[in-house]
């Protein structure tokens, strides 16, 4: 499962359903949510803005990678996109292969690669004012 | 051609999209990201700035006609 | 939640919630499933008997030592005792850590140390006959 | 003094407990073991074999009573 959701839609444990494998010992399932504090300013809440068609197709990339480079059977990766409050959840991905040791690998190559690849922007309010993330050199 | 913008290049810019008329045809898409920051210089300032091309992150070298769909991708703050 | 269940009563969704934490940005879950076939043998079950009360025992202190090593707010961890068949879950490992690095190598570390300290044996049935896991030398 | 038998040391043994009396007042953990090796020499076959005392892994030293709860603890095989 790859997409796109509103963070209220994202359903962690049919996430997890969709990588089960007959032939997997081991499923890792990496939850990213919001914090409630970055660098001592209170983050009220996230807003995750897509360049949708393109964040879906370099997702996809990144859960071929995955398959490929580290055996996996099956990978699913669903990302927040709208207002996402304190302790919502920004994303979820989660890769089942035969061993577990994989199982690790793939899940933090997959949250690495989309942090850098995946065109998605992230917009954190605090209580006075709010900021586009990296928007500053 | 409508330039798609997202994330801080739509404040920057002042809107969510920006019409660019081609009007050469050996435009590569490095060359556009030089007129758009020579237009724009608050995008130099950026932590980094690039393209996409149709949905792919382009390598400098794509040349852009108006058929294409670009977009201008500032620096990516998913997960 | 330490605990050790049945396998059909491990909810998953609810493993994850007990670690949910608002200054934690990263929880990363480990599910060990029990795989339909083992070095080209078939399984058809497992069965886990556990020390239980050594077995609760040793897998706090697994939590603990996540806990301070790898500054985890929360983690828990259900062991399943009993039968197992094909796809159902042996083990949910959850860790919830303020950063994402934090929370791979902390799941890990908790499996890893999960296998050598922990008194729970598995047995293995095949279609032909079963027997205790590294019960041969 | 009833000795806690799991997994495997179940089938060698053919019991899930084994009953044992302490009879001398400076048995260490590894002397049991040993003791236990001894009676049951299939035990020495395994991957390995280890004493668990009042539910902590024995290091072979702690000195063993009757009322301390021993647990035969064959190679584990969890997760």
């Amino acid at each position: 499962m790859i997409a796109l959701q509103e963070t209220k839609e994202i359903n962690t444990a049919s996430i997890i359903d969709s990588v089960k494998s007959d032939y997997c010992g081991a499923i890792d399932v990496f939850i990213g949510t919001v914090r409630d504090n970055l660098v001592g300013k209170k983050v009220t809440k996230l807003f995750f803005e897509a360049y949708e068609t393109m964040a879906v197709s370099e997702l996809q990339k990144i859960a071929d990678t995955v398959k490929e480079k580290f055996k996996a059977d099956k990978v699913s990766i669903v990302h927040a996109v709208g207002d996402c409050e304190v302790g919502e959840i920004a994303v979820v991905i989660a890769v089942s292969t035969p061993h577990r040791k994989a199982s690790f690998e793939a899940c933090e190559y997959a949250i690495d690669t989309l942090k850098e690849t995946v065109p998605i922007w992230k917009r954190e309010y605090f209580e006075d004012g709010s900021h586009w993330v990296f928007s500053h050199p | 051609m409508k330039i798609l913008l997202f994330g801080i290049t739509k404040d920057i810019i002042g809107s969510s999209t920006l019409d660019y008329t081609v009007d050469q045809t050996d435009l590569t898409s490095e060359s556009l990201l030089e007129l758009l920051k020579e237009k724009y210089p608050e995008l130099s300032k950026l932590r980094s700035i690039a393209l996409a091309v149709n949905g792919e992150h382009a390598n400098g070298t794509e040349v852009i006609s108006d058929k294409d769909e670009v977009a201008l991708i500032p620096p990516m703050s998913g997960g």
